[in-house]
C-alpha cells in the first residue's frame, strides 16, 4: 500500500544540478484532503506547480469484500455490494443479481426488469448528481453541489419508499425484486422527471456556458480513444473520448433492448467531454425512466427461485454499465450454496488508473479537476 | 502641523533600522534575513517621512519591501537551501567583510570631517503637500531625457534578462 | 472469427440468453465434468474426464434445464487447435459464455494473438482462483472483450504455487494495476511487471488473504498478541 | 478640554486638526466598527450564500442565525491553539499579526465622509498602494514558516498573484489619480479626499468620465482587488479543494481568526479604495445636480429611512413569529434587535447627527454594494486555474490598463495637444 521507492526517490538531488535549481517536491495529497473524494492518496511529483508523476496509493477502505463473498451463501451476499459503490448501490445489486441469475439460469419477469431498470436509472441520475456536485465544488464552483444534493434528495426520497432505505438499498433479490412498486411510484418518477428537466438546463446555465468552468475544463486531462481502450477505462470516461460503447446497448441485459435512448460522446477527451457526456447521460437516462413507467407490464415480480441457491457448477461473467463504466462480476460456482469465488470488476479502480496519464505535465489544480472528472469511489475502488 | 517628538522617532527607527540591518548579516536562515531587511527598508521609509519626502517613503514601501523583498522571498523559499550549505557559505567572507566595513566607515568619517561645513546647519521646511508635485515636475520636465533614457536602459535589462533565462530551461 | 456470431452455441451479440447455450439434456456425469476447474493437466481434451473435484461433487441438479457446457467451435479455436494442439485444453462455453483453457506456457503467445489479430483489445478483468485441493493450484483469468467484434471471451490457465506466470502489461496497459491486485490478494508473481507491489493491502503485510488457506482468524490472534499483547480477540 | 471639544464644530479630518487625541478616538472607533462589519459580513455571507443555494443558511443561533458571528468567534477563541512543531515560532506567530496591521492600516486615510478620516495624506493612494504591497509579506511569513507542502504553495501562488495584479492595479490607480489634474491649475492630488472633491468638482464620478475609459480602469480595479484580497474567483492561495487552506493551513483558532478578519478587513478596506476612486466616495448620489437646501434635507433623511424600514421589518417579523414556547427566546431577540435599529433610525433624523453622518451612509452603502458582490461572485464563479489567472493579469489586465493610462493622459492633454498639432500644421 505505501511505496517506499517513489517516496524515498524523489528529494533526492540529481547530480549536475547547481545550487541555485529548484528541487522537486513530493506533495502527499490525501488521504485527508478535502478533494480526493474519500480516502484516495495520491502522491506527487512536482516541479513547482507542474505534476511530473503521480502515484495513487489505495486501500484505505479495503474490506475483503471478495473474500467475505465466499464465506456467504449467494442471497447473504447481495446486501454487501451495496457497499461497494455506495453512491450507485442499485446498480451493483443490479450487476450481481444479474450474474447469479445467469448462473442457476433463472428467467427474471419482465416486471421485475423494468422497475429494475426504472430504479437503476433513477440511481444513475443520483450518481451523476454526486459526481456533477463534487466535481464543481473541487474546480472552485460550490453553488451546484446544493442544487444536485436537492435534487438526488428526491431520487432517494423514492428509494426509501420503495425499499426503507436510501443509500444502501438491497433493492433487488436474486430472480426479481422484493417489493413490488408502491402506490404512486409511477406518478412520483414521473412528476421527478418532469422537475428534472428544467433542473438540468439549470446546472448547464451555471456550468456550460460559464468562461472560467469551460476554461478550467476544456483540454483538461485529455485521455485519447486508444490510450482510454488500453487503460481499460470504461463508462463515461471513455465515451468521453469518443468510444460510443455502452453495454445497455452493446450488450443489453435487463430489458434495456426494449428502450430507446443515445449514447452520447466526446470529441477530444477532456474534462470538458466528459461533463457534458454526464449531462446528456442523465437526460438519457430520464428519457429510458418516462419510457419503463409508461411501459411497466403487469405480472409477478419474482422469478421462480429455490429458497436454498445451489447453482450448478461452473462460472459465468456478467457485467452491466454502471455510472462509472463496466462493473463485472465473476462468480465461480462449486456447486455448494456459498460461491467458490467472486471477483468483483470494479470500474472505479480501473479508470482510476487513468489518473496518471491524464495530469502528467499539468498543473495541481488540474490533479483535483481529473480526480472529479473519473467520477471514483473509494469504496468501489479498495473494496 | 508641527511634528512631535521627532528626536525620539529619529533615534527610534535609527536603532531600529541599524539592529535590523545587523540581523540581516547575522541569521543563518535566508528568510530571517530577507525579514529583517524589510525591516530596516520600512523604519528608512519612516526617516523619509520625517524629512518630509512622503512620494519617497511610499515608493520605498511599494518598491522595495513590498515589491522586491517579495521577489527575494520568493526566490529563497523556491531554492530551498540545504542548512549544511548555508553555514559553509556564510562563514568565509567575514574577513573580507570587516575590510569592506572599516574602509566605508573610514570614508563616511572623512567625508563628514572634510566637508562638514557642506552640510547646512539648521533644517528647512519644505511645504509637505508640494512634494509630489515637485518630484513629478523635475522628472517629467526638468530631467525628462535622462528619465527617458533610465528606463530604456531598464527595459533592455529586462528583455536581456527574458532572453537569458529563456535559454536555461 | 467472422462466424462466431452464427454459431448457436457462442453469445449472439447482446443476447446472451441462458436457454441459448442450455444443452440438450444433462446426465450427471456430464454436470459432473462441467466442474468449474480445468481438468487434470494429463488430459487436455475438454470432454471427457472428470475434475479432481475441488469440493464435494455436484448432486444431480434439480431442475432439468440446468446448463452444461458445450464445446466452443469457430474458426478461431480450430485455428487455434490446429496450432498449438493439446497446448489448449478446453475451448468451452458455458450458458453462452467461451472460454479458452489453455497450457501456461502458451499463454501469453494466445493472448498476444488475441490481441493483435483477433482485436480483443480490451482487457476488461484480470484475476484469479484458488484450487488448493490440485496440483496447479491458481488459476489465472483473463477476460478480453472485443470492441469490434462486441464478444466477450475468458482466456484461462493454471500454475502450481510459486510460478510466474507472463505480464501482460506490454499488451494492456489496465493489466498492470490488476495484475497488482492478483498478486496482493494470491501472491502469484507476473513477470516482467514493472512494479509488482502490493496495491490494497499495506506493505508489510504477510499471507495473501484471498487464498483459500488463508487463515484469518490466526492472522486476528497473532496480530492482537503481536499489537495488543493479549492472547485473542475472539 | 475646549480645543478638544472645538473640534466638535470644525469641518476638518483630526489629523489636519491636529488633534492627536482624537485621531486616537477616531481610529479605536474605525477598528471597532470595522471589527463589527467584518462579524456582520460572515453573517451576510453565510446567509446570502445560503439563499442562492437554496438552503437556509445559520438560523439556530439567535433570530436568524443572527449571533452566529459572535458564536463562530467564542468557539475560535476557545479553541486550542496548534503550533506546529516543525514551523519556525516566531515568523509563525507574527505573520497573522503583521496580515492583520495590514489590514487595519488602510483604514488610516480611507475618508468615510468630508470629515471622516483619521487623516487626509497628501499621498494617500500611493500610502494604501504601500500598504497593499506589504500584506502579502505575511502571507509569505504564514506560508513559510508553517514548514508544510500546502501551505507553501499557497504562499507562493499568492506571492505570485499578488505581485502580478498589483501591478494592473497601480496603473488603473494612475489613471484615475490622472483626472485629478483635469481643473483649471492643471495640479492633481494623491489625497483621497482630495479625490472625491475633484470627483465633486468635476460633476460626475471617475467611473463615467472620459467613457468608457474610466469605467475601464475601474473594472480593472474591480478585478485586480478581488485577486489582491485571495478571494473567489481567483482565490488560488486558499483553494481548499487543491491546497486545503493553503497558506493558513497549519492556522488555528485565535490565530486563523486573525487571519479571517484580516481578509475581511481587507476586502473592506479595498472596496473603500475603489468607491473613493470612482465611485465618488462619500458623495451622496447628484450633489451637483440635484443640490440646494431642499434636496440636501431629502438626501439627508434617508439613512435614517433606511434603518427605520429595517425596524419595521424586524418588528413585523417579530409579531409573526410563531407564538409556540421554543421561540420565545427568539421572538424576544428579534424584538430587541428591532428596538435597536430603530432607535439607531430615531438617532439618525437628529437634525446635528443627519448632517454629519449622511456621508457615512452613502460610503457604506457604496461598499456594502462591493461587498454583495464579493458574495455573489464566490457563490457563481468556478475557481481560475494559476496559469490562466497569471494569463489574465499579465496579458490581459496590463496591456489594457496600460492603454487606459495612455488615452486617459491624451484625452486629459487634448486641448494642449490640439493647439501643437495646429502650430505644427500651420
Amino acid at each position: 500500500m505505501s511505496n517506499s521507492n517513489f517516496y524515498d526517490d524523489a528529494p533526492v538531488e540529481a547530480p549536475g544540478k547547481t545550487f541555485l535549481d529548484s528541487t522537486e517536491m513530493v506533495l502527499n495529497m490525501g488521504p485527508q484532503h478535502p478533494s480526493t473524494h474519500g480516502v484516495l492518496r495520491v502522491i506527487l511529483k512536482l516541479d513547482g506547480e507542474k505534476v511530473l508523476g503521480t502515484e495513487c496509493v489505495i486501500g484505505y477502505l479495503h474490506r475483503g469484500v471478495e473474500k467475505i463473498a465466499e464465506n456467504r451463501t449467494y442471497a447473504q451476499f447481495n446486501p454487501y455490494v451495496d457497499r461497494m459503490d455506495y453512491v450507485a448501490a442499485v446498480s451493483n445489486g443490479l450487476g450481481y443479481c444479474g450474474a447469479v441469475e445467469k448462473l442457476i439460469s433463472a428467467e427474471v419477469p419482465k416486471r421485475a426488469e423494468y422497475l429494475r431498470v426504472i430504479l437503476t436509472e433513477l440511481n444513475r441520475l443520483a450518481s451523476h448528481q454526486v459526481w456533477l456536485g463534487t466535481h464543481a465544488l473541487d474546480i472552485g464552483a460550490i453553488t451546484p453541489l446544493f442544487y444536485t444534493f436537492r435534487e438526488r434528495e428526491e431520487i432517494l426520497k423514492i428509494f426509501e419508499k420503495y425499499c426503507g432505505a436510501r443509500l444502501t438499498t438491497h433493492a433487488f433479490r436474486i430472480g426479481g425484486c422484493q417489493y413490488d412498486a408502491y402506490e404512486g411510484f409511477d406518478r412520483e418518477v414521473l412528476a421527478f422527471c418532469d422537475a428534472q428537466d428544467p433542473r438540468l438546463d439549470e446546472y448547464e446555465e451555471l456550468l456550460t456556458t460559464n468562461r472560467i468552468w469551460v476554461e478550467r475544463t476544456k483540454g483538461v486531462g485529455i485521455l485519447s480513444a486508444e490510450d482510454a481502450i488500453a487503460l481499460g477505462v470504461t463508462g463515461p470516461v471513455l465515451r468521453g473520448s469518443g468510444v460510443r460503447w455502452d453495454l445497455r446497448k452493446a450488450q443489453p441485459y435487463c430489458s434495456y433492448k426494449d428502450f430507446d435512448f443515445e449514447i452520447p460522446i466526446g470529441l477530444t477527451g477532456d474534462t470538458f467531454d466528459r461533463y457534458v457526456v454526464r449531462i446528456q447521460e442523465m437526460r438519457q437516462s430520464l428519457r429510458i425512466i418516462r419510457q419503463a413507467v409508461a411501459g411497466l407490464p403487469e405480472g409477478p415480480i419474482m422469478a421462480k427461485v429455490p429458497k436454498v441457491l445451489k447453482p450448478p457448477v461452473g462460472e459465468v461473467y456478467h457485467s452491466i454499465e454502471a455510472p462509472k463504466g463496466e462493473l463485472g462480476y465473476y462468480i465461480v460456482s462449486d456447486g455448494s450454496t456459498q460461491p467458490y469465488r467472486v471477483r468483483v470488476r470494479p470500474p472505479s479502480f480501473v479508470n482510476l488508473q487513468a489518473l496518471d496519464v491524464m495530469v502528467r505535465g499539468r498543473l495541481v489544480a488540474d490533479v483535483v479537476a481529473v480526480i472529479g472528472t473519473l467520477d471514483i469511489v473509494l469504496g468501489e475502488v479498495d473494496r | 502641523m508641527m511634528p512631535v517628538a521627532t528626536t525620539f522617532f529619529f533615534y527610534f527607527l535609527s536603532i531600529i533600522a541599524v539592529v535590523s540591518a545587523i540581523v540581516v548579516i547575522t541569521r543563518k536562515s535566508p528568510v530571517h534575513s530577507a525579514l529583517a531587511l524589510i525591516t530596516t527598508l520600512l523604519s528608512l521609509a519612516g526617516l523619509y517621512l520625517m524629512l518630509y519626502a512622503p512620494f519617497v517613503a511610499a515608493v520605498q514601501i511599494v518598491l522595495y519591501a513590498g515589491g522586491i523583498m517579495v521577489l527575494f522571498l520568493f526566490v529563497i523559499m523556491l531554492v530551498n537551501l540545504e542548512k549544511a550549505q548555508l553555514e559553509e557559505r556564510f562563514n568565509k567572507q567575514w574577513q573580507v567583510a570587516l575590510i569592506a566595513v572599516l574602509t566605508l566607515g573610514a570614508l563616511l568619517i572623512f567625508i563628514f570631517e572634510k566637508g562638514r561645513s557642506v552640510f547646512p546647519q539648521t533644517v528647512t521646511n519644505f511645504p509637505e503637500n508640494t512634494n509630489t508635485q515637485v518630484i513629478g515636475l523635475l522628472l517629467y520636465r526638468d530631467y525628462l531625457m535622462p528619465f527617458e533614457l533610465a528606463s530604456l536602459l531598464l527595459l533592455v535589462a529586462i528583455v536581456g534578462a527574458v532572453v537569458m533565462a529563456k535559454k536555461r530551461v | 472469427m467472422p462466424d462466431e456470431t452464427k454459431d448457436s452455441q457462442s453469445p449472439a451479440p447482446g443476447q446472451e440468453s441462458p436457454k441459448a447455450a442450455s444443452g440438450a439434456g444433462s446426465s450427471p456425469a456430464e454436470s459432473t465434468s462441467a466442474a468449474p476447474a480445468a481438468p487434470a493437466p494429463a488430459a487436455p481434451s475438454a470432454a471427457a474426464k472428470p475434475a479432481p473435484a475441488p469440493a464435494a461433487a455436484p448432486k444431480p441438479p434439480a431442475r432439468p434445464a440446468a446448463p452444461t457446457p458445450q464445446p466452443w467451435e469457430c474458426e478461431l479455436t480450430a485455428q487455434l487447435k490446429q496450432t498449438y494442439g493439446s497446448g489448449i485444453r478446453e475451448a468451452v462455453t458455458y450458458v453462452g459464455q467461451p472460454y479458452l483453457v489453455v497450457d501456461k506456457s502458451i499463454a501469453h503467445d494466445i493472448l498476444r494473438l488475441m490481441r493483435d489479430d483477433e482485436k480483443f483489445d480490451y482487457l476488461v478483468d484480470l484475476t484469479c482462483v484458488h484450487y488448493p485441493a490440485r496440483e496447479e493450484q491458481f488459476e489465472i483469468v483473463w477476460i478480453l472483450y472485443s470492441f469490434s467484434q462486441n464478444i466477450r471471451v475468458r482466456v484461462k490457465t493454471s500454475i502450481k504455487d510459486g510460478e510466474d506466470v507472463q505480464s501482460v502489461c506490454s499488451l494492456w496497459t489496465t493489466a498492470n494495476w490488476l495484475e497488482r491486485e492478483a498478486y496482493d490478494m494470491f501472491g502469484v508473481k507476473f513477470a516482467g511487471h514493472p512494479d509488482l507491489r502490493r496495491i490494497l493491502l499495506p506493505e508489510d503485510w504477510s499471507g495473501f488473504p484471498l487464498r483459500k488457506d488463508h487463515g484469518i482468524l490466526q492472522q486476528d490472534t497473532e496480530w492482537v498478541h503481536k499489537n495488543l499483547g493479549i492472547e485473542s480477540a475472539q | 478640554m475646549r480645543p478638544f471639544l472645538d473640534y466638535l464644530h470644525s469641518s476638518v479630518t483630526p489629523g489636519e486638526y491636529g488633534s492627536y487625541l482624537w485621531a486616537v478616538i477616531y481610529i479605536l472607533i474605525i477598528f471597532a466598527v470595522a471589527s463589527v462589519a467584518v462579524m456582520l459580513m460572515t453573517w451576510l455571507e453565510r446567509k446570502i450564500l445560503a439563499h442562492m443555494q437554496v438552503r437556509l443558511g445559520p438560523m439556530r443561533v439567535g433570530p436568524h442565525g443572527l449571533l452566529q458571528p459572535i458564536a463562530d468567534a467564542l468557539k475560535l477563541l476557545t479553541k486550542e491553539d496548534i503550533l506546529p512543531d516543525e514551523a519556525d515560532k516566531v515568523v509563525f506567530w507574527f505573520a497573522p499579526v503583521w496580515v492583520m496591521m495590514i489590514a487595519f492600516l488602510n483604514y488610516v486615510v480611507l475618508p468615510f465622509g468630508r470629515t471622516h478620516a483619521v487623516t487626509d495624506m497628501n499621498i494617500g493612494i500611493l500610502f494604501v498602494l504601500g500598504v497593499s504591497s506589504l500584506s502579502v509579506l505575511g502571507v509569505i511569513m504564514a506560508g513559510w514558516s508553517s514548514n508544510s507542502h500546502y501551505p507553501l504553495m499557497g504562499a507562493l501562488r499568492s506571492s505570485a498573484q499578488m505581485v502580478s495584479y498589483e501591478v494592473a492595479m497601480g496603473l488603473a490607480i494612475v489613471s484615475a489619480v490622472l483626472m485629478t489634474s483635469l481643473n483649471s491649475t492643471g495640479t492633481g492630488t494623491l489625497s483621497m479626499i482630495g479625490i472625491v472633491e475633484a470627483q465633486k468638482a468635476a460633476g460626475r464620478w471617475y467611473i463615467f468620465s472620459m467613457f468608457p475609459l474610466g469605467l475601464i480602469a475601474f473594472l480593472i480595479f474591480a478585478i485586480a482587488m478581488i485577486a489582491e484580497t485571495n478571494r473567489a474567483p481567483f482565490d488560488l492561495p486558499e483553494a481548499e479543494s487543491e491546497l486545503v487552506a493553503g497558506f493558513h493551513t497549519e492556522y488555528s483558532g485565535f490565530r486563523w481568526s486573525l487571519f479571517f478578519l484580516a481578509e475581511y478587513a481587507a476586502m473592506i478596506g479595498i472596496s473603500s479604495v475603489a468607491v473613493t476612486l470612482w465611485l465618488g466616495g462619500y458623495l451622496r448620489p447628484f450633489p451637483n445636480l440635484l443640490s440646494g437646501h431642499s434636496w440636501d434635507l431629502a438626501f439627508s433623511l434617508f439613512p435614517g429611512l433606511i434603518f427605520a424600514g429595517m425596524a419595521l421589518m424586524c418588528l413585523i417579523g417579530a409579531a409573526r413569529m410563531p407564538k409556540i414556547p421554543q421561540m420565545k427566546v427568539q421572538t424576544i431577540g428579534l424584538w430587541l434587535f428591532g428596538g435597536v435599529i430603530a432607535l439607531i433610525a430615531v438617532v439618525l433624523f437628529l437634525p446635528g447627527v443627519r448632517e454629519r453622518v449622511q456621508d457615512i451612509f452613502w460610503f457604506a452603502a457604496k461598499v456594502a454594494a462591493f461587498m454583495y458582490l464579493y458574495i455573489w461572485y464566490r457563490g457563481t464563479f468556478p475557481r481560475y486555474r494559476f496559469d490562466q489567472l497569471m494569463k489574465l493579469g499579465w496579458k490581459v489586465l496590463l496591456p489594457v490598463s496600460l492603454a487606459v493610462l495612455i488615452l486617459t493622459a491624451l484625452v486629459g492633454i487634448r486641448q494642449d495637444l490640439s493647439t501643437v498639432l495646429m502650430g505644427v500644421l500651420r
